[in-house]
Parts: C-alpha cells; structure tokens; sequence
C-alpha cells in the first residue's frame, strides 16, 4: 500500500507540474496568444465585443499568480475554458468527442503490442539464434524505424486504397449504431485493425528486444537453473520462471511508452481520420486555439498518468516483493 | 556397503571464451557410494561448483562437457537424451544452490515451488502435492503456514531450509549440496548441517556435499575430496584426511583451520594465489606454492594415486 | 544494461572495435557514414531544391530520377537537401540532449541526497509526461523553424539519458578511485569531469546514438504535422508537402516513399550500430557467440543441456 | 510452444483475411445524401446561425436556416426566397421589403416580417454577430405587420441591398429567450429551411432530416444530409473517389484522372469560374510599388498560363486586366486596347517600363531602387495553400528573369493574415472581395476611404491603395438603384482599375464542386447550369437552390 501511495502522490505532482507547465507555456513564449486568437476573427469585433470575448477566454490583466490561481482552481472544477475553432463550445466539450476513440486506440495498440512483441522476445531469446531470433528481431527494429504516420500512409495506401480491404477512415461505418452489438463491435473492429496495427507493427520491435534482452540474462540466472534441475518442462521453466520475472523490467517500461505510443497513436489517427484526440490536437494547433491544444494535452497527460497508475497496480500484483515492504 | 551410486570417470569440463578453452575441471574421477556423505573441498574458483552443475547438466554455455562419463544408477549421464535427462533430474539427483536467495523464484510463493516439482513428475493430484510440500517445509523445520510465503518474506535460514525441502522432495538417491550455508552465520549454519544429517541418516541418500570450508567438511562428511585448479589433489576418509594429509596442498588447507592444529603454527591463509586456469602452470599445478617442490613438480602433472586403500593423493612426494 | 566495460581512454576504441568485429555495427557503420557523405556533399550535384523543375507530380523520368513534387520540384534534391538538415539537426539535437541528460544525471547521481532527490523527480516527471503532444504545444507557441525544433526536442528528449546517467554514476561513486579523488581532496567538478565522465564514454556516444534516432524520428514526425519551418527542405516538410499535395490520392508514391525509407534507413543503421556495440562489450552474449562457434565447428546443435562433445584428436 | 505460436498466428491470418473478405454495404441509405465541404476531425453540436466566430457551418446558413433573398451567382440574379419582392422608398433611404406568406417555423409557429425585424435587432445589439456589417449603414429596422419589413439607412447606400438580403433569420419566439446569443449552441434548430431535425449527431458523422413543415410543396426530395467528419483534403477526396460522398467541394488535384476516371459515367466536376479572384498585391505604400509602372510591369512579366497550369492543373484561365471572374459575366467589358492590356505575359515590354521608372539593373543583374537599394523582396503565401505556394513560386522565377530578386515565404495562416492586415508586406497573394455587383470588389481593391495606415488593421485594400476618380464612381454606385445606371458605373471602375493597376489580378478561382450521380441527379453541371454547383457557395443562399432541386435515384 505504501507503495501505490508513494506513486499517487508522484503522479499526482507529476499532474501538477503538467498544469502548471500548461499555464506559464504560453505566457512566458514569445508573442501574444490572444493576438493571433483574435486573427480568427478577421476584424470584424467591435472593441466591446472583443474585450467581452477576452473576459471569456480568461485573458485578463490580473497579476500573474492571482491568474494562476484563478486558472488551478478551473482546471479542479473541470473548466478547461472555450474553445476558439469550436466557439463557442467548452473544451471539455469538444476534448470528449474523441476522447473514448483515442483511449481505445493507444490502449489495444500497446496491450497487443506489449502482448506480441513480449511473446516473441521469450521465443526469441529461448531459441536462441533460431530461425526466429536471427531475422526477427533485426526486421522489426527496420520496420520500427518507420515514422508511424508513413507506415501508416503506406498500409492505408495499399490495403485500403488500392486493394479496398479495409475502411478507409472513422471508427465505424457511419450507418452503425453505436452500442453492444456484434455487428457494432465487428466493425469497430474493422476500422481499428488498420491503425492498430501500424502502432503495433512499429512499436513491436522494442518489446521483443526488451524483454529478449532480459529474458537472455533471466535464463542465465539460478531460479532458472534450479527450475530446470528439477526437471521442469521446457514450456513451464520458460513461463513460470524465466519470462515472468524477465517481464518485470518491461512492465516498468510499459508505464513509459504509454505515453510514446499515445504519442505515435495520435500520428496514426491523423492518417486514418480517426476521430480521437491526434487531428483535434494538431487542428487546435494549427487554428491556434491555444485553451483546446492547451485542454487536450491535460487530458492526455492526465490519462498517461492514470494508465500508470493502473499499471502499478498490475506491477504490485506482479512482483510480491512491492507488496510486503512495510 | 561401497556400492557406488555415482560414478565419475576422468570428467573434463571447458568453458569457451574467445582466447580458447579453459578447462574448467580436469579428468575428475570419483565415487559417491550409496548413502554416504562426500565432500568436496577447495578454494573458490576449483570447479566445485562446475562439477556438480555439470553432473545435472545445467552449466550454462559458455561450458561444455568435453570428457569422461558420469554413471548414474548404471546410466552415463552424459549420454542422456534430454528428456531422459528431465526425467531424471530431481527423481533421481537433486540439488541445494549456494544461495537460495537466488536460487528460488522471487514471484512464486515458495510452496508452489515445491508444488511444481512435485506435479512435473506426476506426484499424483494438486491437493495432494499441496498436503506434501506442507510436509516437506515442516520437515526441515519450517511452520506450514509459510507454504504462502514469498522468498523475500523469509530469513536466510529459513530460505535455505527451503531449498533443502525442494531437494528431497522427491526422495532422491543423490542430493548435492553446494555450498548450502555459506551466507548464514555459525549457529544457523550449525543447525541446518545437522538437520540434513538427520535426514540423510533417516532417507538413506547420498550426498555431494561442496564447501570450501575445510572444518565444517571434516565434521560432517563421511569421505572429503580435495580440489586444486581444476584437479583432484587428494580423496581420502574424513578423519584420516585430518589426521594424515598426504599432499601438500590439503596440509596448508589444514593449517589454517584452527580448531585442529591448535593455535600455535595455525596461518592465517596459504601463501600465493591460486594458479589462473587460463594459463596454468606446466606440472604439478601446486608447485609454484608448494615449499617441498621439486624438478619433476615443474615437468610432469602428477597422477592421482591410492596410496593406502580409500586414500589418494596427487604429490609426487607423497608416498 | 549498458554497463561500460573498460576504462575511459578504451570508451572510444571498444565503438572501433564494435565496428571490426560486428557484422550488425559493421552493417550500422557503414550506412550511416553513406548519409553522412550524402549530407555533406550532395547538395553540390543536385540542384536548388526548391527550383520549379517541371510539372507538379510527375513520375520518376530520366530527368527527375525520383520524379517531381506537388509543387513541380525535384524530388531527389529535395532528399538529398533534406538529408543535410535533418541529419544536422539529428546529431545536433542527439548531442545536447545528452550534455542535458548528463549534467542532470551525473549531478545527481554524485551529489546524491537532496540534489538527488529533487532532479530525479524533476526527469521522472519528464518521463511520465507524454512528449509529443508536449513537443506539439511547445512548438505550436513558438515561431517555426530548426532552432525552435531543436528546442522543443531536447526539452521533450533528455530525461531518459539523464536517468540512465544518473544510476551509471551512483554505480561509478563507490569505485574505489572515486573515493580515493575524495579522500584526497580534488574537487568535485574535477571528480565528475576527470575520474567519471571519462569511465562513461562508450555510454555516452551509444546515448548521442539513440538521441539521434528519436531526434529524427521525432522532428520527422513534428515538421509533417506542419510544426517546422514549412518552406525549408528537409525530409519532415518533405512528408508535409507530399501529404498536403495529396499524394496518395494521386498515388504519387514516389514524393513521400524515398524520405520514408531514408528515414528508417538511418535510424536502422544507428540502431545496429548501437546493438552491435552492446554485443560486443557485453561479456555474456560473447562467451555465449564462441560457445555456439565451437559447437557448430563440431558439428552439434546448441542445445539445453550442458552439451558433451568428446573430442577425437 | 512452438505449436500454440502457430495456432494463434493462424487465428490471426484467419481474422485478418475475414475482415479482408468482407464486403463494403452502400455507403449511405437510399435518399440521404453525403455532403463533404467543412473539414474537421469531430463534429461539435453547434447550429448556431448568427456566429461570426467560427465561420458558422454551412448548412446552418442554407440549409437549416434562410436567407431573404438566394443570390444566383451563375445567372447573376436575386431568386426570391422568405422575402417574395422589396422596393426602394423615401429616395432609396427606407427598403421594404415582403416577406413569403404560409412560411412555417418548422415547430409549428408561423413565419413572420417580425421575426425579421427581430433578427436585424439582435444582431444590433450583439456586434459580434454581424456578420456582414450591415449596422454600419442601418439606422433602424422595423416590422410594419406582419409580412412588411422597413430597413432605415443612415445614408443612401444601394449595396447595401446585398447584405441585407443574405442575412439567416431567426425566429423570435426562441431567440428572445436567449441569454447570450453568441454563445448559443442551438442545439436543436428551429428554422424555416428544407433540413431542421438533427437525425442523428455523433462525433464523427451528423445528419440533417427533412423539414416537414417546409413551405416549398413536396421539397426537399432529398430524404436527409450527411456530413461524414473528415479532418483534411487528402481524406475528404479519398472518400470521394471510393463514392462515400456525393457532394463535395473541394480542391481535387489531376480530376480527370483520380476522379472522373474511376467512375466516369458517375463521376462529375464542374468548376465554374465563380469564385473571388486571386491577386498578388504589391504594398502601393512603398516604394517602387506606388509607381503604376512598376505594378503593371510585374503584371506583364508574370506567365499567367504556366501558373495556372502549374498551381492550378489548368483548373482556371489567367485573369482578365479587369480582375472580375465569371461571375460578372453579365456585366458590359470596356474596350481595352491591346497595348494598354496590362495582364497579357510580355516580358520585354516589363522591362522596358522599369528602365523608364529608373530601375537599372546592378552588375548582378538585380535591380535597384535609385538610391542603390536592391528589389530584394518576399512573397508572402500562407502554408498548406499548396496551389498558392506554387503560383508564388511561377511568380518568383518571373520576378526574377526581370530582375527583381523575389522569394516565397510562407507563413501559417493566422500570422499571414496579421501581416496582410496590417499592411506589413511587400507583395503577397490574396482573395478579393465578392458580391453581386462590382461594387464590393472594386471598393476593397481601390477606394481612398478605405486606405488605412500601415500597421493598422484593415478589413480589404490590405496594399494600400486610393484612387480619387474611383472613389467618385463608388459613390455614385452607392445611390444608384438602376441596375442599367448600375452597370454603366461598374464599366467606369473597371476603367479606372484599367488605368491604375492597383493591383494585379492572376486568376479567378474555380468555384470547387464535385458531384457523384449514382445515387442522386439533379447537381447544376455545364448543361444545365440553373445555379453554382458548389456546396461552398452558402453565404448568399445558394446552396439553397440545389438541395431543392436533387432527386434520389432509385435503386434498381
């Protein structure tokens, strides 16, 4: 328990010193954020109209701390301001049009990731210098090299485009109705294969060599030695001794990529107009709408943080030893 | 009785590195005879370890058994196919890691590392193994309860004790014993030495028993084998080894135990350091320390000789 | 896992070595000093890259071996002016983010205590903090081109180097030379400059190695979300243009696949280069090659059990 | 192990392949037609007529909501629309407008001129929401019953006409109620259009159902619209092409071959050249540029053919001396003698014309100002505009074979658009500013009262421009309520632009439409072109006119 305390109140500092960078970024970078907000606006405000419009994006004269003050205690109370493309919708509003859709994606690309590539790095490293862990290992860190987008440019190019075998954007079919039906599910699925699969296709490589890495210098170690004297099968000195504790270092890992893959997912999700957080976010961005881009990266943030936390937990369920220190 | 259950014949091992091989243990060959307790002494580096690693076949590369035969219940060892071999492994021969720390897995409670073992050889249901490794943890002197226990959770001892419940849980005719107490202080160490001395004298097994402290070996072993670089240097009964060491090597490995000599010419150590196997000495690999050498320790390795029944020595000299 | 064997003088001359005698650093080496050579000379055979050559999007030809852009211009000269950049702001940005990640690591890894204590939660914190939608707010606030490129990548990119450095100097302060520096009084900076720096050398370069690959990845992946200075050439705004030319509608494959694989080229021979240093300076994995050699020079498979391979002389 | 990794590889391939085989349903219904024209990656529920702020969704505009009069820009007429006829009073000082009578809001209450006087109030006391500045020439708007509508100006101003006509109107019923118009979401319309009932509103696709209550008899045949969120070009195309969408309007680079080609029977494109006409404006505040000479030798130098082929895949023709598109089409042209033709590609006579303005050319080749200064000077563009860019580019090389050492830069286009509204640019390119008569277009480009100083923000004439004799015919135009006087004044500033070359048009844009026959006819195409195509084309109601005229085919 102390444990998952200690890493609550990281994460929690870790929030604060999101929020926090969020508010003194576009304060303390060159130029005037509200100048270009106005831009949008093409001239054609009234002074009044236009003061009125800076009180509601919360651009105001207060002193610096009082404003951050002001803005800690929106952000608590779940106001993230007013979007300025969306105008004149609350960023909350427009952030949780997507926001299941990026979850999803990033979440089911890591876990298959993590999944598959964890897999193939204890087959790997267990038939050493195999068929498998000759050409395998080598190819995924050349395909892993790949920008995310490009990949997914190229697959979305081929299986999409030219042989039609998948859609070619969006969740699901527009004529689907969104709830528990396989039919719904099924395509859902469909959509997610091609995205998913560029995040998994690109992220595999480190995985396997991660936990190939670990699981060579496991094998080596004495459990495993000792789970072999005693005349274990092959397939259950691998599982229960060797790759479970080898997983270890990679869980730790998981936490970290967490946010490199979301990273990447929001790169795949532009290609494949999936409506997540990746086009709003570079939408924002490129309409300067500084309180959604500002709005979005809390979120994201904020979920990075929460999936660490969920994967401490699995850690601590993991490796008994987090659990006992007093 | 002298019924051999191990048989060692002339067991060479190598280790392969890029400057060559470097052998590990050279032409080993030595009897465990059923029931007894053999001990094998030397410093560290002697290839104790290696050669009861190598009789279970677990060394890790870069090792490689590159001679001799290991007779196991009129079976060579090396020969084995490598399910005969697993199905051996713990039936037959088992073994107690230096350090169980390491030895056992850390994210399994200790219980279902004694479970496991007792089902990968068919040891009949899980509730049944369950009720077993109870038994086993009890036996060694361990409250059942600890059956849910990580290996973090326990002390040294208690840890130890548990490698000492996997090793018999399968009532092996062999069980090695490397170097089993080495991390835990005299009174522990004392304890465990005469539990598994009980136990042996209730089971009947043999035992292999590797340490490189010399007075604990002569307490407890039946028959002690002395290592040096990689070699035998001398086999003999405990307590004739104590009274009568033939080679010079065991006579200084003597000196320094204090409770047999008195305190008077006791050393603190053996001068010198032990030879590097990579490039050891040509002849006697003891002479470059040895005070009574002579021409011929430098040109030719001694062999290992009976010089009296039971008692072997590789020294020119010893007669 | 990356522990320097060797002494600092010998941190450079283990990567000479890697590279004689790993097939994978070899393989590594050898791609990335061909980009290298195209970066620094290429430019000069190739014309202005921003020329209008010819018509918008026309395929490869005897002309334009790589065809043209969506904006009528060579294709080749644009690679090949893209490589000099985003090579340049690759090594550079590889470079600083590991000055960065090492002036953080080493001063807390030998400080230790309270020093300690704050700058590790300072790096933990950039670690869990998603970087690139970060890098893209940072970028977005900025006026474009390569040096605020360069910026947002360190600022989003040292924390992991500054980890790693940090436990590699915990392990280096209870050396014992280190402690004999104590004792004898030099100070602190002459500590971590003379006696621990120099023991991490071989990291260090393997660390500029792996900054380098994310530095391109990630400025590829930033300047073709139009986060860089658009009208400079370099292979990120290469991938923009193609992407806002539309080139997959017009399957003008050949203005976005060349920069593509140039990029997973790159990046895939530094990443050998790095693992095929890590082979050879990790004394496990060589014993472990000799071990399979001398089974395989005898005819035996590798197997599980500690082989038995009676030679016959 | 080496058996269980084979088996769920297998399961993968099998899944893989299974989704592989299955086959694409229709895109859509029968009767719902897919429009693509706003890009974005999520929709956000907002159905907000009013808003200035977030250019306000097109259906919004014509669609939901209506305008008083739909302007046909192809036949460059007024079609009565709430309003059936208007006249001019008091000496053109008071318009009167009438509205339709049997208009129904499409909750049941009835469409009044009241609720159009309430609309122009609203707007007068929300500034943000004027949309198109109609209270800068407004002094009052009353309802004189209930299909009567007075509109007071504060001076003569005909053009005004335009503006007010175009103006969405809302009902008073639920907006008097509104707190803050502005910020209003309107989540659930209530309007006079052809489409009022969101069907259907999720992130990524939105639906429009018919108006059952809509006043034009058995109108709209169109079952509903839909509007699939496609966050770029790129990816609206591709739908597109793989006949997910059946209108669209958008930039569709090599048609013939990407589009029409796929699909010809089905496949269409009309790109009448309706749209504002692209300019390069040169900064007349500065130097050379305030020299007529020096504007009308760039003009002369610059390949208008090439651009557009290059920029444009031939997609427009280079523009007229006049700078009026084809949507002024009806409009009479003046006499232009060839040798006074500024627009036409001569390159010796631009050179000729800067040597006489006392631009010599250095011992580089490069031009320079009398006092030494270099023509060193930027085209500023705005990034991801790629046929703006590569147009910037032909310019450049042209410049530069006159000695004019022009380079492009390109700038996101909220900071490009602060430079060019505050005048802070050498040269760059722009839109021009549309309208049903020339009024609009030639008074952002030349009228002195529209010249603001650098630096300060201006809504057109961003180059800066003043012509005393076409401030004269402007005003003249803003009394003028004879469309035949009209368009004698409109021959005259075209006249004066002749002369003065304010600035230098290079090609009128296509107005992008792209329509799929499969599933519905009736899209206005070259045979029959009854309005512009383009679902673009919202601002002045004309959208209007083609969704009352498609017709679902039915399915065989």
């Amino acid at each position: 328990m102390r444990y998952i305390l200690r890493r609550l109140g990281f994460y929690l500092l870790a929030a604060w010193a999101a929020l926090t960078l969020n508010f003194f970024l576009p304060r303390l970078m060159p130029g005037d954020p509200a100048a270009a907000l106005f831009a949008r606006f093409r001239g054609r405000l009234g002074p009044e109209a236009m003061q009125a419009l800076r009180e509601t994006f919360g651009l105001t004269e207060a002193p610096l701390i009082s404003q951050y003050f002001t803005y800690l205690g929106h952000v608590l109370k779940g106001d993230f301001g007013i979007s300025v493309a969306y105008f004149p919708s609350p960023v909350l509003e427009v952030i949780g049009t997507g926001l299941v859709w990026t979850i999803f994606l990033a979440g089911t690309a890591v876990i298959v990731s993590f999944t598959i590539g964890t897999l193939l790095g204890v087959v790997s490293a267990w038939w050493r210098r195999g068929l498998i862990d000759t050409w395998l290992p080598s190819t995924l860190v050349f395909i892993g090299a790949f920008p995310y987008f490009w990949l997914a440019m190229v697959v979305l190019y081929v299986l999409g485009f030219t042989l039609g075998w998948f859609p070619l954007g969006h969740a699901y079919g527009d004529d689907m109705t969104p709830g528990f039906s396989a039919t719904f599910l099924a395509d859902v699925v469909r959509h997610a294969v091609l995205p998913i699969a560029t995040v998994v296709l690109v992220t595999l490589g480190g995985w396997l060599l991660s936990m190939r890495n670990t699981m060579i210098a496991v094998l080596g170690s004495d459990y495993v030695n000792l789970a072999r004297a005693k005349g274990l099968s092959p397939w259950r000195v691998v599982m229960r001794y060797a790759a479970r504790n080898a997983l270890l270092p990679s869980v730790t890992g998981f936490g970290m990529a967490l946010g490199f893959v979301l990273g990447g997912s929001l790169l795949t999700e532009i290609v494949f107009s999936y409506p997540g957080q990746g086009y709003l976010l570079v939408q924002a961005v490129r309409n300067q709408d500084y309180p959604l881009m500002q709005g979005i990266f809390l979120v994201i943030t904020l979920a990075v943080l929460g999936a660490n936390l969920l994967v401490d937990f699995v850690y601590l369920w993991l490796d008994p030893r987090t659990r006992g220190s007093a | 009785m002298s019924k051999p259950v191990l048989s060692m014949r002339n067991i060479c091992v190598d280790y392969v590195t890029d400057r060559g091989l470097v052998r590990a243990i050279d032409s080993v060959s030595l009897d465990v005879i059923e029931g007894e307790i053999l001990g094998i002494a030397g410093e560290s580096g002697s290839g104790k370890t290696t050669l009861a690693k190598a009789l279970l076949r677990i060394l890790p590369p870069p090792a490689v058994i590159t001679g001799g035969e290991a007779y196991f219940e009129g079976r060579d060892l090396f020969s084995l196919s490598e399910p005969e071999l697993r199905a051996l492994r713990w039936k037959r021969i088992s073994m107690v890691f230096q350090s169980a720390m390491n030895a056992l897995n850390p994210v399994i409670t200790v219980g279902e590392q004694i479970i496991d073992t007792l089902l990968a050889h068919d040891a009949g249901t899980p509730g049944a193994a369950r009720t077993r490794a109870r038994d086993l943890l009890e036996m060694v002197g361990i409250h059942g309860e600890c059956i849910d226990a990580y290996t973090h959770q326990l002390s040294g001892g208690m840890r130890q004790r548990v490698g000492i419940a996997l090793a018999l849980a399968l009532e092996p005719a062999l069980v090695i014993l490397d170097e089993p107490t080495t991390a835990l202080d005299v009174i522990v160490e004392k304890e465990i030495l005469e539990q598994i001395g009980d136990l042996q004298r209730r089971l009947g097994f043999a035992v292999l028993f590797i340490t490189h402290d010399l007075a604990r070996m002569l307490q407890f072993a039946d028959r002690v084998a002395v290592f040096y670089a990689a070699r035998l240097a001398e086999v003999a009964p405990a307590e004739e080894l104590r009274r009568a060491p033939r080679h010079p090597y065991t006579q200084m490995l003597l000196s320094t135990v204090p409770s047999i000599r008195g305190g008077k010419d006791r050393q603190e150590s053996i001068p010198g350091a032990p030879p590097s196997l990579l490039d050891p000495p040509a002849g006697c690999r003891f002479h470059p320390r040895c005070d009574r050498a002579i021409d011929l320790c430098r040109e030719r390795t001694p062999e290992l000789r009976e010089l009296t029944p039971g008692h072997s020595a590789a020294c020119h000299l010893a007669e | 896992m990356k522990e320097s064997t060797g002494a600092g003088a010998t941190g450079i001359g283990l990567w000479w070595e890697a590279i004689r005698r790993d097939r994978k650093a070899a393989f590594g080496i050898v791609i990335v000093a061909a980009f290298v050579l195209v970066a620094l000379i290429g430019p000069l055979f190739v014309g202005e890259p921003d020329d209008l050559v010819g018509m918008p999007l026309q395929p490869p030809s005897l002309k334009h071996w790589l065809g043209t852009t969506g904006q009528g211009q060579d294709v080749l000269a644009q690679l090949i002016a893209g490589t000099r950049v985003s090579l340049a702001i690759g090594f550079g940005v590889g470079i600083v983010v590991v000055m960065v990640g090492a002036l953080v690591g080493v001063t807390a890894g030998y400080f230790g205590g309270r020093v300690d204590g704050l700058l590790s939660l300072l790096f933990n914190v950039f670690l869990v903090i998603p970087g690139l939608p970060l890098a893209i707010i940072i970028a977005a606030y900025l006026p474009t081109g390569p040096l605020t490129l360069g910026m947002v990548l360190v600022v989003t990119g040292w924390a992991w180097n500054a980890r790693v450095l940090r436990a590699q100097t915990l392990a280096q302060r209870r050396r014992d030379f280190v402690a004999a520096a104590v004792v004898a009084g030099e100070s602190s900076f002459r500590i971590v400059t003379r006696e621990i720096l120099p023991t991490m050398t071989s990291l260090l370069v393997a660390q500029v190695i792996g900054s380098t690959v994310y530095a391109i990845g990630a400025q590829v992946g930033l300047e073709f979300l139009g986060l860089g200075d658009v009208s400079a050439v370099t292979w990120g705004t290469n991938l923009y243009w193609a992407q806002n030319d539309a080139a997959l509608l017009t399957g003008a494959w050949w203005t976005f696949a060349p920069t593509g694989i140039c990029v997973a080229v790159v990046g895939f021979g530094l990443t050998m280069l790095n693992s095929g240093f890590d082979e050879i300076t990790n004394p496990r994995l060589q014993l472990e090659h000799a071990w399979r050699a001398y089974l395989l020079k005898r005819g035996r498979l590798p197997e599980r059990s500690t082989p038995v391979v009676v030679d016959h002389e | 192990m080496h058996r269980e990794l084979a088996v769920s590889f297998a399961v993968l391939v099998i899944v893989l392949v299974g989704f592989a085989c299955v086959r694409d349903v229709p895109y859509a219904p029968e009767g719902v037609l897919v429009v693509s024209q706003e890009q974005q990656s999520s929709w956000v529920r907002n159905f907000n007529p009013l808003t200035t702020a977030a250019a306000a969704r097109w259906p919004t505009l014509a669609g939901i909501y209506e305008p008083l009069l739909v302007f046909n820009s192809v036949h460059a007429e007024h079609v009565p629309w709430l309003a059936v006829s208007y006249e001019w009073r008091e000496d053109n000082r008071v318009l009167r407008i009438i509205t339709r009578d049997g208009v129904l809001w499409s909750d049941g209450r009835p469409f009044t001129a009241r609720d159009v006087a309430f609309t122009f109030g609203l707007i007068d006391s929300h500034p943000a929401l004027d949309r198109n500045g109609v209270w800068g020439f407004l002094s009052g708007v009353h309802a004189v019953d209930d299909r009567t509508v007075d509109f007071h100006f504060e001076r003569v101003f005909i053009p005004g006409f335009d503006e007010i006509v175009a103006q969405t109107i809302v009902p008073e019923h639920i907006w008097s109620d509104i707190e803050d118009p502005v910020t209003f979401p309107n989540e659930n319309p209530v309007a006079t259009g052809p489409f009022t009932e969101v069907r259907l509103f999720r992130n990524q696709v939105y639906e429009l159902g018919r108006n059952p209550r809509y006043w034009q008899e058995g109108l709209p045949r169109v079952e509903a619209l839909r509007f699939p969120a496609y966050p770029s070009n790129d990816r609206a195309n591709l739908a597109l092409v793989f006949d997910e969408v059946d209108w669209a309007g958008n930039f569709v680079p090599a048609i013939d071959r990407v589009f029409v080609k796929r699909r010809p029977e089905h496949h269409h494109y009309w790109f009448p050249l309706t749209g504002s006409t692209i300019f390069l404006y040169a900064n007349t505040t500065r130097a050379p540029f305030d020299d007529v000479r020096v504007r009308k030798a760039l003009s002369m130098a610059i390949n208008r053919d090439l651009l557009v082929e290059v920029a444009l895949f031939r997609y427009s023709r280079p523009a007229e001396v006049t700078g009026l598109s084809d949507v002024f089409a009806s409009w009479p042209k003046p006499e232009i003698a060839e040798e006074a033709n500024w627009a036409r590609y001569d390159r010796a006579r631009a050179n000729a014309l800067l040597d006489e303005a006392g631009l010599g050319r250095g011992a580089d080749g490069t031009r320079h100002l009398p006092d030494g200064t270099p023509l060193k000077y930027e085209i500023l563009t705005v990034s991801g505009w790629s046929d703006w860019v590569r147009a910037s580019q032909v310019i450049a090389r042209d410049l530069g074979a006159l000695g004019i050492d022009a380079s492009v830069r390109t700038y996101d286009f909220s900071a490009w658009f602060q430079l060019v509204l505050e005048g802070r640019f050498d040269m760059t390119l722009g839109w021009s500013f549309e309208g049903p008569t020339p009024y609009v277009f030639y008074r952002w480009l030349m009228s002195a009262t529209t010249v603001k100083p650098e630096g300060e923000t201006s809504t057109g004439n961003w180059h800066r421009y003043g012509s005393v004799a076409a401030d004269e015919a402007l005003e003249a135009f803003e009394s003028e309520a004879d469309p035949v006087a009209q368009r004698q004044l409109g021959l005259e500033l075209q006249r004066i632009f002749v002369t003065e070359a304010p600035a230098i048009p290079l090609y009128p844009n296509p107005s992008w439409a792209e329509y799929n026959t499969s599933r519905f006819e009736g899209f206005p195409s070259e045979e029959q072109p009854y309005a512009d195509p383009s679902p673009n084309k919202f601002g002045r109601g004309e959208t209007l006119l083609v969704l009352t005229s498609l017709t679902p085919r039915r399915r065989p």
